[in-house]
């Protein structure tokens, strides 16, 4: 569990070796369906926009991680993105002379300013939870509502100061920011430094271990002398500062700081990142190493949607990354699932289940693929899942 | 009618043959417009003949949306020719990644809405759209007219808007506050985020807020319906001048209700249209089609198509005739001619 | 016993993923007798009782019911058939009130089939005021003490009215009190000709209740035998397979100088009619010496613990002096730093990380001096747990065995060893041998000898007298937060150390 | 608590009379800042505004509060409401003749097949949280994605099969559904029926009990023999179908079904407003009249903004949300939080959080009223908070 020796059995039946597996399969699949195989054709660009984002959302995931394991959640990774943004992207603004770019002071100036408000931000919602008590969920969703229009409200404060107008973003065209959008590498050892950090800090620090502890058991770790509040401070800090580290390279990347949408419900992907990668949101249980892999795998899927399905793909992205995460969630669960020889279909409630289900995956197929297709999924799925029912109630009498 | 060739847009895992790719900024009616007209051009020009296929995508509304299409596009070998609506002008990443495109041989061109022609001007070979300022100027003339005819000479109009920082957005509401002229105030730019529900209730408040209000204009397709509505719900239609851009379905609607006054039109099914013929031109360098839609190329703005914008009246009692706008710039027509437009192409909208 | 059996249970096997819980047990429970079961922890005793009450449906054997054979489904169907159980565990619903936990399942219906509060408030008042406890039945379950819960556990499977009752241990969190109340219960029932299956790990409650005692070790019956027919050391002998000999526990052992000093402490208790959970309390703690806190349910005992280890969320008033020196606890931290230690009362919800295996549990507290700088050494860490757990005696497949997999009572000695490793100056166990069969518990008392001798004040409590009789040189006795009693181990019996615990504030006050 | 037994002591601590007395407060605020006094001059239109909003949120906040007491989470109701919309929209427009509105028939068919999508939709959630055992967080989070994609594709699909051109979204203008938005009323009573049964079920009925013991203590309601699977069904499914009745007045409001943003990210408000309402995420704790009350009050402040701040209020919103829904909670844990002598910036953490409190507030004020009242309120919040934190300090030693 806990991160240190992971014997080579429990590897066997670990989350990492499911993903990795998934992973190899998506990504033969997709360079052999993709009629551009792009995958061989191209690998280098492949391997750079694959990168790209996974830097991108494995950053701030990363915090992600470490506040579920802590026993907690952050909901407002997005606003905390779109506000660092600003922030910085502002102080750029401010600083800028009126001719040629700003000089190097401002830039790393405005870089300080993005994560000192993360940090800002992480104590915010550490005072918000243990002193004022509130859920983790409901502070972060506060912060989540708050500091996205609390961005734009300083966007055009902050734009109306330096251009005399109200803008509802700031663009950034200084050479530096330009540099890190061109150079994925950049950010691709940005993300793999923090994670190796991430990775010692859990698996190799009693900080780690006591990060382990607090989700586990709140009153327990307390009660064995461990300043559960210090060890909170620390996550939501850490979630938060990925964040707005993950700012800097959306707005470089997007050359513009949009608190109106950029990075909006990206929180979700994190979140969802490292629970596929093997994070229980009851807490205490999950490691760096899967969530990395939660990430690739999602990121790698919705690559492979976009080179495989051409047309539209967009608008089946949030589909396919719903049903993967279903998908990889429950394979995680496999063994146990079959160990206890659990109904899949138990009662009225599984009978209702089954047409749900051969009607929702029919529709799919027939949105996708054609009327008939879709008939003949939903019939075919219909009948195989009646079957499976069968056979319980058979086994079970 | 379902075209042939198949249907269109359905996911089609990958055609043999080459591609040429719209990629538009954010969902709307608008754009279902211009799919009709790019897959109607896709006809027109015969490219099934050439071995070429279209295909029309979608995104999400955000750069980073508009930035990873068109690396997936630049990773995808089939590619020929990419039609973008660029969502920000200014946006330097996105103008970087139409530029990688060029490099990588693939013919770019923006419709509707186009880059810093300052700054990024090479980043696309030519651009297909209407000038969304003029828009804007023709706009404001027509709503000085209605406002005249009931003769209100002075007071405060609200524009209502997805994003007030959109440039097509901003262009048009410009074009707007030059053309009703200075007697008119600009009280409000008030912004939805592209939810319609929220674009109603900015009505709502606009109209409990402001009694001094005479025009409510509906900057993008669907502040049009919009405001119509809570008009109508209201009774503010004698307070009120109500005019709007582009003809989504409801706004055609309000209109025959007459609770709207003027639209103003864009064409994107012929952008889309002429798009194709374009950049099929430029892949097969049909030299002769792109001099006959650029004749004058090598001049100042001799790179921009700028395709007719329409000013639509309702059919009776308009203070709006033909004559108060320039022949070559505006096509005057009252809302039969339009709707009979529409059913024409088989579109619902504008 | 000619008359043929209530209960017939044939070669019941029930296996969990790992572990092999009951293996071929087979049992006879005779109509209106009390059956007691005994066994180790882990023996399978819950398990057994899980099949019996339907909450366990699958499973290998066969179950006969007066002679015909059933298969439990669920819960339902049990109680359907006459059975119902009290569980090793409280399951009791916080936020609902004592009534409504009671016909929890089972809502009383009236107009419209609409829920009839007013009538299951008064049948659960009438079935309190027969378990002689006068809790409202309005009163949140989770306002009540754990005491008073227990009784409305025992009240709601009363309710039921059915002629087979399931005790898994009701007794592990009352006191003698609260015992006898049960006792009295128990006695009407059997009148009334119900049969009752009854675990306990007490002896003295086996043998003062049970006809006949059923064995099991490891998953097996080992053996049936009439309570006539047998003595405590010989079950004992069955249930652990070896001889347990009572030595003299605190046999010329010598207490030194003071090592803790208590004078006035007091915790208020903000917004409850008793305004204090503990009030003025003073007393002090040499080197060598076990001092020991009686007391009824909720007399105060877990507060005065987490009081001395920093851990009450008021800070107390009144001053703690180690070795002469005032010290001011804010945070465990603090009492951890000062060499204080302190082993929690309730081991699920206090104590274990699930989550973790054996070691880490071990040495949660310690990781600090495995390594330099906030690092953790693997291996130091590894060779220190295994040290500790080896002198413990720990049974476990390992360090990396997941602390689940253990019996309560090697889940107890993990925790102890995790405050051991910490080398405390003074050992805080509340309740330390909570649901811990006798194998364990006779390990325990000797290894807090042990300490003692080693020179560490050790202050524990208990909800079993005797318990505190054996192992305690000096008794302690809190009776509604205030200190009623001290009686040293010469002078302290049973009777003293009640009537002390049952006076109650109002006698200390007047 | 749990509904019944509301005595008039307990009464006066509740959430519900906190939260009446902060509506008054914000109402006649309002009614007295608004430069022109709308709550007094045009009582009847701003009555009908906010009774639009309230049962517009307030039927699936009604959900989404029956979900929490049962110990779960439903984070896809902006999903479901864009899909159930989708759905009625489209059938209705694939009933619709080439001449003319639709027959009242197709109507009925169009509103019965959002409901059964509801239906389904809860039927789905059940199968995944109880068969294949995802956190409810999880699997609504999938749903959320996932329906909201499928919503758009087949908009997309239908919109092609009956109009022969692909579009982003259905628009309706069957007299019916005009109907629907020009009565007010109509949403309206169906939101107090919704809310009365919620309400005898909560508190009238065993299957009421049931979802309160369910929440409270799942184990212990499964030993008492409630079938917990089946209390969860109804809760999922009652919070879907709340959500699809919801987006028949949704697209009758927008005279259109528009998958791509519908209701986009509404859930979170349903949440927030039962947990302002005194729904506890731990489950087996909430009101039905708490929950209206919550709703009633987020749709009052956010009235009140935009009648307060005339121009650009949209900009603030988000922020004045987040900060309500923060001090809403906060306030009604406040006898709790006094009645234990807690600290409110203990330690080093608390000395990190007052400046960032007073810069997170300086801040706000500075782009509301300007930079010199932003410097003013940071300054004078400084000198309170640390006031604040000197006094505990010497309170402590
Ligand atoms: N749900 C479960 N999953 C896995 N193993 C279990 C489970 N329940 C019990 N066991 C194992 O089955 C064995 C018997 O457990 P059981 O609770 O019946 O023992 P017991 O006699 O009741 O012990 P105690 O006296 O501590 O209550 C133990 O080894 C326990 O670890
Ligand atoms: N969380 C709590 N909320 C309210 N009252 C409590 C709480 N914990 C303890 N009490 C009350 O404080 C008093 C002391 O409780 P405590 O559990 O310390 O008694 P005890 O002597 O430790 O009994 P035992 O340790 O056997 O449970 C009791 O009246 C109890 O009801
Ligand atoms: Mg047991
Ligand atoms: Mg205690």
């Amino acid at each position: 569990m806990s991160g240190n020796r992971d014997t080579a059995k429990s590897f066997l039946y670990s989350t990492e070796l499911a993903l990795i597996v998934a992973i190899v399969v998506v990504v033969t699949a997709t360079a052999l369906i993709d009629s551009n195989h792009t995958y061989f054709n191209k690998p280098e660009v492949s391997v750079r926009d694959i990168a790209r984002n996974l830097s991108l959302l494995g950053i701030f995931a990363l915090g992600a991680a470490v506040v579920i394991i802590a026993g907690g959640i952050d909901l407002s990774a997005g606003s905390v993105i779109a506000f660092s943004g600003t922030v910085c992207a502002g102080v750029l603004l401010l600083l800028t002379p009126e001719t040629g770019p700003a000089p190097a002071g401002a830039v790393v100036l405005a870089l300080g300013a993005a994560v000192l408000s993360g940090l800002g931000i992480g104590t915010l919602h550490t005072w918000l939870i243990t002193a004022v008590r509130l859920p983790p969920f409901i502070a972060t969703l506060a912060t989540l509502v708050g500091l996205r229009s609390f961005a734009r409200a300083l966007c055009e404060f902050i734009t109306f100061q330096a251009q005399g107008s109200r803008n509802s973003q700031i663009y950034v065209n200084h050479p530096a920011l330009a540099y890190l959008r061109q150079n994925v590498w950049v950010s691709f050892v940005v993300f793999a430094v923090l994670a190796l950090v991430t990775w010692l800090i859990l698996s190799r620090t009693v900080l780690g271990r006591h990060i382990y502890a607090l989700g586990g058991n709140e009153q327990a770790a307390r009660l064995s002398g461990i300043r559960t509040e210090n060890v909170k401070w620390v996550a939501y800090c850490f979630s938060a500062l990925t964040a707005s580290i993950a700012a800097i390279f959306y707005i470089a990347n997007e050359s513009v700081a949009n608190p109106v949408n950029q990075a909006r419900g990206h929180e979700l992907n994190a979140i969802a990142a490292a629970v596929v990668g093997g994070c229980s949101l009851q807490g205490g249980v999950g490691t760096v190493s899967g969530t990395i892999l939660g990430v690739l795998f999602l990121r790698i899927v919705i690559d492979a949607v976009a080179k495989i399905i051409k047309t539209g793909s967009d608008v089946y992205e949030g589909l396919i990354v719903g049903c993967v995460v279903v998908l990889a969630v429950t394979l995680t669960q496999m063994q146990q699932f079959l160990a206890s020889g659990r109904q899949v279909f138990a009662g009225v409630r599984g009978i209702c289940a089954i047409p749900t289900l051969a009607l929702t995956a029919g529709l799919i197929a027939m949105v996708t693929f054609g009327p008939w297709v879709g008939l003949g999924v939903g019939v075919l799925l219909l009948l195989i899942l009646s079957g499976i029912k069968v056979g319980e109630l058979s086994r079970n009498s | 009618g379902k075209q042939p060739g198949g249907d269109p847009g359905t996911p089609s895992t990958g055609s043999s043959g080459k591609r040429i790719v719209f990629l538009i900024n954010t969902p709307d009616p608008f754009w279902d417009a211009a799919r009709a007209g790019f897959f109607a051009g896709e006809k027109a020009w015969k490219l099934p003949e050439a071995g070429m296929s279209v295909t029309f995508e979608s995104n999400d509304g955000t750069p980073q949306g508009q930035i990873d299409k068109l690396r997936q596009f630049a990773s995808q070998s089939d590619i020929v020719g990419v039609a973008i609506s660029p969502i920000q002008a200014d946006n330097a990443a996105i103008v970087e990644e139409m530029k990688n495109l060029q490099a990588a041989g693939v013919k770019v061109i923006t419709v509707d809405n186009d880059v810093n022609r300052d700054r990024f001007r090479d980043a696309r070979a030519f651009y297909i759209g209407t000038n969304n300022l003029d828009a804007g100027k023709a706009m404001g003339a027509a709503t000085k007219a209605i406002l005249a005819a009931r003769n209100q000479e002075k007071g405060a109009y609200i524009q209502f808007v997805g994003d007030t920082g959109s440039d097509n957005g901003r262009a048009r509401m410009d074009g707007v506050k030059q053309g009703l002229g200075t007697s008119f105030e600009d009280r409000d730019r008030m912004a939805d985020g592209g939810d319609k529900g929220k674009a109603q209730e900015n009505v709502r408040n606009a109209l409990t807020n402001h009694n001094d209000i005479v025009a409510l204009i509906g900057i993008w397709a669907y502040n049009g319906p919009a405001i119509a509505t809570v008009v109508s719900e209201r009774q503010a239609r004698e307070q009120v001048a109500v005019v709007t851009f582009d003809a989504a379905e409801g706004s055609i609607e309000a209109m025959r209700q007459g609770n709207l006054d003027a639209l103003c039109v864009q064409d994107p099914y012929d952008m889309a249209k002429q798009a194709v013929r374009l950049l099929k031109a430029m892949y097969e360098k049909d030299e002769a089609v792109i001099k006959e839609m650029y004749p004058n190329q090598g001049q100042p703005d001799g790179d921009i198509l700028t395709t007719k914008i329409r000013i639509v009246a309702p059919e009776t009692n308009s203070p709006l005739k033909e004559e108060m706008f320039d022949k070559n710039a505006v096509e005057f027509m009252t809302l039969p001619t339009l709707r009979q437009w529409l059913k024409d192409n088989n579109l619902k909208s504008s | 016993m000619s008359s043929e059996p209530i209960i017939a249970i044939r070669d019941v096997t029930k296996r969990f993923p790992g572990v092999v819980a009951l293996e071929h047990v087979t049992l006879e429970i005779l109509p209106g007798e009390l059956h007691a079961i005994c066994g180790e922890n882990g023996a399978g005793k819950s398990t057994l009782m899980k099949i019996l009450s339907g909450v366990i449906a699958d499973f290998e054997g066969e179950l006969l019911l007066s002679g015909k054979p059933v298969r439990f489904r669920s819960t339902r169907d049990a109680e359907a058939a006459g059975v119902s159980i009290i569980h090793q565990e409280l399951n009791l619903v916080e936020q609902l009130s004592a009534a409504a936990n009671i016909f929890l399942g089972r809502e009383l219906r009236g107009w419209l089939g609409l829920r009839d509060d007013r009538a299951m408030e008064q049948a659960a008042s009438s079935l309190l005021r027969e378990l002689e406890c006068e809790v409202h039945p309005r009163t949140l379950a989770g306002e009540l003490r754990v005491g008073d819960q227990q009784l409305i556990e025992i009240a709601k499977a009363l309710s039921l009215q059915s002629e087979i009752l399931i005790m898994d241990e009701p007794t592990s969190a009352l006191t003698e009190a609260e015992v006898s109340r049960l006792y009295r219960v128990i006695e009407r029932l059997r009148k009334r000709g119900v049969t009752i299956l009854y675990i306990s790990h007490k002896m003295d409650e086996v043998f003062h209740l049970a006809d006949r005692i059923t064995v099991l070790r490891d998953g097996r019956t080992v053996k049936t035998l009439s309570k006539t027919e047998t003595n405590s050391q010989q079950i004992t002998h069955l249930m652990v397979g070896r001889e347990i000999e009572a030595i003299d526990f605190g046999a010329e052992r010598q207490t030194a100088e003071v090592l803790l000093k208590v004078t006035n402490l007091s915790l208020p208790w903000h917004g409850h009619a008793r305004e204090w959970r503990l009030h003025d309390i003073s007393f002090e703690l040499r080197r060598g010496e076990v001092l020991g806190f009686a007391g009824l349910m909720g007399a105060g005992r877990t507060e005065l613990l987490e009081c001395l280890f920093g851990a009450s969320d008021v800070p107390p008033q009144g001053s703690i002096e180690l070795r002469g020196r005032t010290l001011k606890l804010r945070h465990p931290i603090d009492a951890c730093r000062e060499g204080i230690a302190l082993v929690t009362e309730d081991r699920k919800r206090l104590g274990l990380f699930t989550a973790m295996n054996v070691g880490q549990n071990i040495s949660l507290c310690t990781l600090d001096r495995t390594g330099a700088m906030g690092l953790i050494n693997s291996s130091r860490e590894w060779q220190m747990a295994s040290e500790t757990s080896k002198k413990l005696g720990v049974k476990t497949a390992g360090l990396a065995a997941a602390i689940t997999s253990l019996s309560g009572g090697n889940q107890q000695k993990c925790i102890i060893g995790r405050w051991l490793q910490t080398e405390p100056q003074i050992l805080l166990l509340d309740d330390p041998t909570r649901g811990v069969d006798v194998g364990a518990k006779a390990e325990l008392y000797r290894l807090i000898d042990k300490l003692c001798r080693d020179g560490i004040g050790v202050i524990m409590t208990s909800s079993e007298l005797p318990e505190l009789l054996t192992v305690c040189d000096r008794i302690l006795v809190l009776s509604e937060g205030y200190l009623t009693g001290s009686f040293n181990r010469a002078e302290a019996t049973e009777h003293k150390i009640l009537e002390a615990a049952t006076m109650g504030r109002a006698k200390v006050a007047g």
